[in-house]
């Protein structure tokens, strides 16, 4: 296994980066924070990149990639903090491409014509339900019993929440699943609603790596630049090895992060607990980025008109989204230990 | 009856553990009299008591802290604004500029120090003045902060009169007053047991309601047993100013204990709520109104506030343990 | 509740401390990890000041004196890293005194001419099982079978330990219990043995806080004095840190063992919890205590030629004996919690 | 074959995950094929690669370190052991002292840093050598350490000559090779992952065997994940080198993990063993002959030897993330 991206991945994560540097910056997510939703102009330009599309299946005009580039490219968006639905139009995408991708879905996600938001059984909320063209909903836990029903939104009934992170528009989501909606039901549903789950848990432990690095540099940045009593306060030890741990915590989680994505592409035994430790470890990563950040950046970091409050509140978000720390060290902990079997299906 | 150092702090600690039981929110109460209270109790002349007390402990009157100036960074030694003498009207002319004052867009007045000497520098020739911020010359302009206190202020005085009778001590001795009842240069550390107590005991019920691993049942415990530890320490610190002693750099260590408690404290409710935790009061499936939200957005500034939490260390180090001046 | 220690109290541990700092230097500390036994003549010395009769009744020679002055005197014990069976002769002499205080046994404790060692239910190991005049033995957990026996260690069968704390004499003991040892059985027993693990973990806490005292003096002394590269090493902020951070907790784990001592010695209902929190704080302040000053020491700090190495392995060592964090935190969470019973009978 | 960087890496990855998964105790392991067979592989010449590493794979010959010096505390550019020019024997004779040397006691080759230019200031004229432990001139003194590793000692050099071929490298390049392969003035940073994935694997055995609550549960889980993370991180670092990077000041970022996660292992174990963790290898009720025991007292020296964590944490500031150097 070669832990290290590929030429291309390199490439194309470069362009995804110098597109979000000018498309999304600060003052776009401010523009977001007041906004109903997130979903924009840029959400078309995305996928000009090919962002949008990049698990759509190359027959529906997407890239026809899988989880390793996805997660070069959620890190990209997490270092920008990009609020449009990305991870769970790709989640979405995933169920669409195996139970219903004849019906003509794929290509408008693919050509950033059309929004897809995403509910899996045990998941509180949907991200953008509103904006969203269709929702992918797993329905139940059990193996037997397990369901995805593919929904119009205006079908449903939708109660909008407001997140500390006011670019992260949630729904309370209440619909009747009916025979005309249902795609799949079953084993094959209830594995692939696992698959599911683990992709969004790795997405969201690739968008926190990227988050981590944000919060870091601008930590660094206002530390070498920040003079108190006459010297740069980055020349203090404390600073210094509040900063060092982050990168510690980030540099190790990387690694972690690449394998889960290396495993969950190729299907390996082990994908389902790589992905836990990717998400418990970027995680960790992201929550002491963000405390650090914030005790090096002192009263002016505490402020909103500051932008690390921006990165910061999506971290706690993302933390907690996708199964939390505890959530994923329990199945961890269930497939080593195997004293207590580690769930197929999630249960956030 | 205000009057005695350790009664007066008595009197606060057990004002402070009614009111939090009575489930007062975390940021009302920072309200001035747990920021200045101690203070008065020590060195506010029998009149200024009773003419501040009252007001102050029915809320009617609301008091703004003004340590900070900008460019002073946590160095409050720094203080640039100045109060010239003015004989004809019998009392000072305030010029200059508070940032971080708690409350200020909607307090009334306003507790800190000015430089009396202009010759004197850094802890020298300091006063400590209160201000009614209601005075001509005042101008007020908010600054929103994490926890959503609309409060947050930077304070521009011009030309502002303060009267005599509201020189808190002798002129010159401000920084000795401020420090005597905190022990620190940092500001005003101590913070009432009850203000940790109630919430710990509150996330017990939590837990009971919601569960969670044996790692998450250990913090709900550990948050709580941290509580309990700071009361206990509390009534340490009390008995000893009793005694006669002083708290000194000892409100170092009491600080940077609590400010790490209330953040982990929080945190931890957090956890527990799971995807919840991020709903904010507006949000209709928000749990208790958002309260540990709102806490836990309240605590982060504990570690930042009245002295980052390294400045702390440092104290420690240098005033407690006796280690070298830190390079 | 007043948490200051009284003048008498404070007389009593000066004139200890006085004598600890002249009789158990660390060359003492080394004798006793060469000898078979920590016991030697300072056991009648210790006498005189009436420290090993210190909770033995009046009416046999003792002080009378209660769970508040033992810890007292078992901080300053812990600066020292006392080795003589100080806190094991404590507990039995409890037990001795409720149940066979007519025996005799007493007064030559408080005189220093006897010492007595403790073996409570699950506790793996009695200390100076060999040296010791008379052991007093707990059988069993529960309430209806418990029993105290009073027994001759000659008549038991004794396996030595070897600890890494070599003045830390540990022994296995096997011993068949029969009509004519037995002082006590049933719930009065059970509840007696309950105290007795009570007053042992609270003991060891006091003990602790002595040694994190100790080491963070020995660290603090050293980083005043080394110098490198021109510089004392106690002005880098990281070395700063390490050791205030040792101070914050033993300064917030004092008042915890105050409060434990207050309400065991009063048999305040809290007391079980009191003392469980009490030796979860202290050993969780020398274990950052032995941490820390090994890491200001550095090199030497780790080698046996300095004596820093003597605190730390005995901080270790009480940190696992009368019931480690585990153990503690779980009676304090079944308390507060109460969704599983606390432990009466201690299960170490 | 030994040769090429990233190959030998490879190798040494390889021969060290086998190496433990056979179980070999840590201190053994500490062997000098994983503080010099790295360094060998990429500067050593054809000829000492033959000579040296056959004898030092098999056992035969244990290889010593010699960094530190007295007084140079964790400087190791402050390198005073000196090195003179004998053209007539066709070598140099060294003289000097070295400190802190693992296996020096029953060692057969030292490897470390001696100053062959007088006149160069600390990391200049530093020279590469290897040093019989069997020639004249050569004293050694044990020093006792807290994990009872018999070999410590004090080395001292009297007039030792040592042949031109037992330099490695160029005269003068000493401080650059100890660094190239190491990224770290503070000496050799690399640890194999199989040195913590072979006692993190025992760990999960030993919970099984003893069970422990949810909080001890997770420690232990967290054990297995950091060792299998340093995994992870390792391969990373060896993919890079074989693109022809540098590990640079990586070295730091590794060396400040895998030292504190080999504390937190065993003192995890440790606490699993309750009454027994103190128990050594002497003691007939000793578990797996105190290995746990023996191991916590070996990683307590991970986090100050090679560069105290404080210096790496320095390191990774200023060097990695830029900041301006500590003061």
């Amino acid at each position: 296994m070669r832990l290290a991206y590929g030429d291309e991945q390199h490439l194309f994560r470069e362009t995804v980066r110098d597109f979000l540097a000018a498309n999304c910056t600060t003052a776009h997510l401010r523009a977001a924070w007041s906004a109903d939703s997130a979903v924009s102009p840029r959400w078309a330009e995305l996928a000009k990149l090919g962002v949008t599309g990049l698990v759509v299946p190359e027959e529906h005009d997407g890239l026809g990639l899988g989880d390793e580039e996805l997660s070069a490219v959620l890190e990209q968006a997490g270092y920008a903090a990009l609020p449009d639905p990305l991870l769970d139009t790709a989640v979405a995408t995933g169920l669409l491409a195996e139970f219903a991708a004849d019906a003509g879905r794929l290509a408008p996600i693919a050509r950033g014509e059309s929004v897809a938001s995403v509910l899996l059984p045990g998941q509180a909320f949907a991200i953008e339900a509103e904006a969203a063209d269709l929702l992918v909903i797993g329905v139940a836990g059990e193996d037997a019993s397990a369901e995805i029903h593919v929904v119009d939104p205006e079908e449903c009934a939708l109660t909008a929440q407001t997140s500390v992170d006011r670019s992260r528009n949630l729904f309370r989501v209440d619909f009747e699943p009916v025979p005309e909606t249902l795609v799949a039901a079953g084993p094959a549903a209830a594995a692939a609603l696992a698959r599911a789950a683990d992709r969004g848990a790795l997405g969201a432990a690739a968008f926190l790596l990227g988050l981590t690095q944000r919060m870091l540099d601008m930590a660094v940045g206002y530390a070498r630049q920040r003079v108190q009593r006459g010297v740069p306060i980055g020349s203090h030890q404390s600073v210094q090895h509040h900063l060092a741990n982050v990168l510690v915590k980030l540099e190790f989680a990387r690694p972690v992060v690449m394998r889960a994505a290396y495993s969950l592409a190729r299907g390996l035994p082990s994908a389902a607990r790589d992905v836990s430790m990717a998400k418990v470890y970027a995680g960790e990563a992201a929550d002491l980025a963000a405390r650090n950040a914030l005790q090096v950046h002192g009263a002016i970091g505490y402020t909103e008109e500051h932008d690390l409050h921006l990165f910061m509140k999506r971290a706690w978000a993302l933390n907690a989204a996708w199964g939390d720390a505890g959530h994923h060290r329990a199945r961890v902990a269930a497939d080593l230990l195997g004293d207590s079997p580690a769930p197929v299906t999630p249960a956030f | 009856e205000y009057g005695g150092r350790g009664a007066g702090l008595t009197e606060w600690l057990i004002f402070e553990e009614e009111y939090h039981r009575a489930g007062a929110p975390g940021r009302v109460s920072q309200n001035g009299i747990f920021l200045f209270a101690p203070t008065l109790f020590e060195f506010g002349s029998r009149e200024q008591q009773d003419r501040y007390l009252p007001a102050m402990a029915s809320g009617e009157e609301i008091w703004v802290q003004g340590w900070s100036e900008p460019e002073a960074g946590s160095d409050l030694a720094n203080v640039r604004s100045r109060a010239e003498r003015d004989d004809t009207r019998g009392g000072w002319v305030l010029n200059g500029q508070k940032i971080w004052s708690s409350r200020g867009t909607y307090g009334h007045r306003l507790f800190g120090l000015f430089r009396t000497d202009p010759e004197a520098r850094r802890h020298h020739g300091l006063t400590y003045f209160t201000v009614d911020l209601a005075s001509p010359g005042v101008t007020v302009r908010p600054i929103a902060q994490l926890d959503g206190e609309p409060g947050f202020a930077e304070i521009f005085l011009d030309d502002v009169f303060v009267p005599d009778a509201d020189v808190l001590g002798a002129p010159g001795e401000g920084w000795r007053i401020m420090i005597a009842t905190t022990g620190s240069e940092r500001g005003l550390n101590l913070r009432s047991p009850g203000r940790f107590l109630a919430p710990a005991q509150r996330l017990l019920d939590l837990y009971r309601q919601r569960g969670g691993d044996g790692e998450l049942r250990d913090a709900v415990v550990r948050a709580w047993m941290d509580a309990e530890a700071y009361r206990l320490f509390t009534f340490g610190t009390v008995t000893k100013l009793q005694g006669g002693g002083q708290i000194g750099a000892d409100s170092s260590i009491n600080k940077v204990f609590w400010s790490q408690m209330d953040v982990d404290l929080h945190a931890t409710a957090l956890r527990l709520l799971g995807e919840y935790a991020e709903l904010d009061a507006a949000s209709p499936e928000a749990v208790d109104g958002a309260r540990w939200l709102d806490g836990f957005l309240f605590a982060l500034g504990g570690p930042i506030y009245a002295g980052t939490n390294e400045i702390q260390r440092n104290t420690i180090a240098e005033r407690v343990l006796g280690l070298p001046r830190a390079r």
